[in-house]
């Protein structure tokens, strides 16, 4: 059990924590459906204000669950 | 002037979620997209880690990423006081690339998804890049 | 020495939102919990705002936001040009303030959510807010 502590400690920093993952699903949710109904992309503006979240915290928050970005592998898709 | 923003960096891998993060929040003042935003993320991200990997070659150094608004634009400028580079024209070709590894399409990113990019360097004196992006929504507005 | 980033914002409402994440983005290379780092985010907005609000009382001016990391420690400075006040030991007292409307309770806070604050302080020099942290965890393996 130590091990798997260690590992999860290890691999889930604080970037990743209950709170932003929150954040990030409350935004992305929230940017699916202001999309859907204006078929239109939504600003970030947009989505900070309809869930009451600072725009900086949003941007924390999506950062944090997405896998780094590899120096040598950057995300291309 | 417009409100603007700086942040100096170590020359470290480490420093490239910072340098993306900072960036990202300060353009969120404009009018960008979720995906703008994450455009953007990609071009700084290439843009420090080139300052990382080839002006400083991963030793010590500091990088400075400056940030302005003006006009609805958006300018940011990377500057590496590293090894430099003798035809920076070159280094936009797609696939054109220094170092065996490495795949040579940091700066296609960086140049698809910027409005306007400028290189200055000089060999042993460093780099600067200069990007230039507005969001799309006021494009259509002006138009 | 350990790794460092500084940040220079405008001195505007705006830029807090920035100054915080950065600095709280800087922070996360330590092992520092949820809450800590909540703490550290209240403590940054509160000295930030103290150099907007009374250091450049609301006018231009350029604040520096220095942060480092040494032997598990993080140290942040925040540096106004601006005002200054001729006694910074006053300015701790709970609930002292020079403004009417606000509650002078920031520097209260920055104290008892950083390990250590020391302020520097001339009039019509400027402000100088060290303020150290470490994480709860390293201080409980360490004693
Ligand atoms: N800041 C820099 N300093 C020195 N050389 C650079 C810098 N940025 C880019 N280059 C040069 O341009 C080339 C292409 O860069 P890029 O398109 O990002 O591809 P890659 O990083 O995969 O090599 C690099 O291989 C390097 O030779
Ligand atoms: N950067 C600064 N420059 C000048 N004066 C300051 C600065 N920071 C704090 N002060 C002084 O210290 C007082 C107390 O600050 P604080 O505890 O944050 O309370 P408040 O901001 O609510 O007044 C302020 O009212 C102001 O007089
Ligand atoms: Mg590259
Ligand atoms: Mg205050």
């Amino acid at each position: 059990i130590g091990e798997i502590k260690r590992h999860l400690r290890d691999n889930n920093p604080i970037r990743v924590s209950r709170s932003l993952r929150d954040t990030a699903y409350k935004a992305l949710q929230m940017k699916e459906e202001i999309e859907s109904k204006n078929s239109e992309e939504v600003n970030l503006t947009e989505v900070a204000k309809e869930i009451g979240i600072p725009r900086e915290e949003i941007i924390h928050a999506l950062d944090a669950i997405q896998d780094p970005i590899s120096l040598f592998e950057p995300i291309y898709n | 002037m417009g409100n603007y923003a700086k942040l100096i960096i170590k020359s470290q891998t480490d420093n490239l979620g910072l340098a993306r993060i900072t960036a990202a929040s300060f353009a969120a003042q404009l009018d960008f997209t979720v995906s703008e935003i994450e455009e953007l993320k990609v071009a700084i991200s290439e843009a420090v880690s080139n300052a990382i990997v080839h002006g400083y070659q991963e030793e010590n150094g500091e990088i400075e990423i400056s940030m302005e608004l003006s006009h609805n634009q958006l300018i940011i400028v990377v500057v590496d006081e590293g090894v430099g580079m003798a035809n920076p024209k070159e280094a936009f070709k797609a696939s054109y690339t220094t170092t065996d590894e490495r795949m040579g399409l940091g700066l296609t990113f960086i140049n698809s998804f910027m409005d306007k990019v400028e290189i200055d360097s000089k060999v042993e004196v460093g780099t600067k890049i200069k990007m230039i992006k507005s969001p799309e929504q006021i494009k259509k507005q002006i138009n």
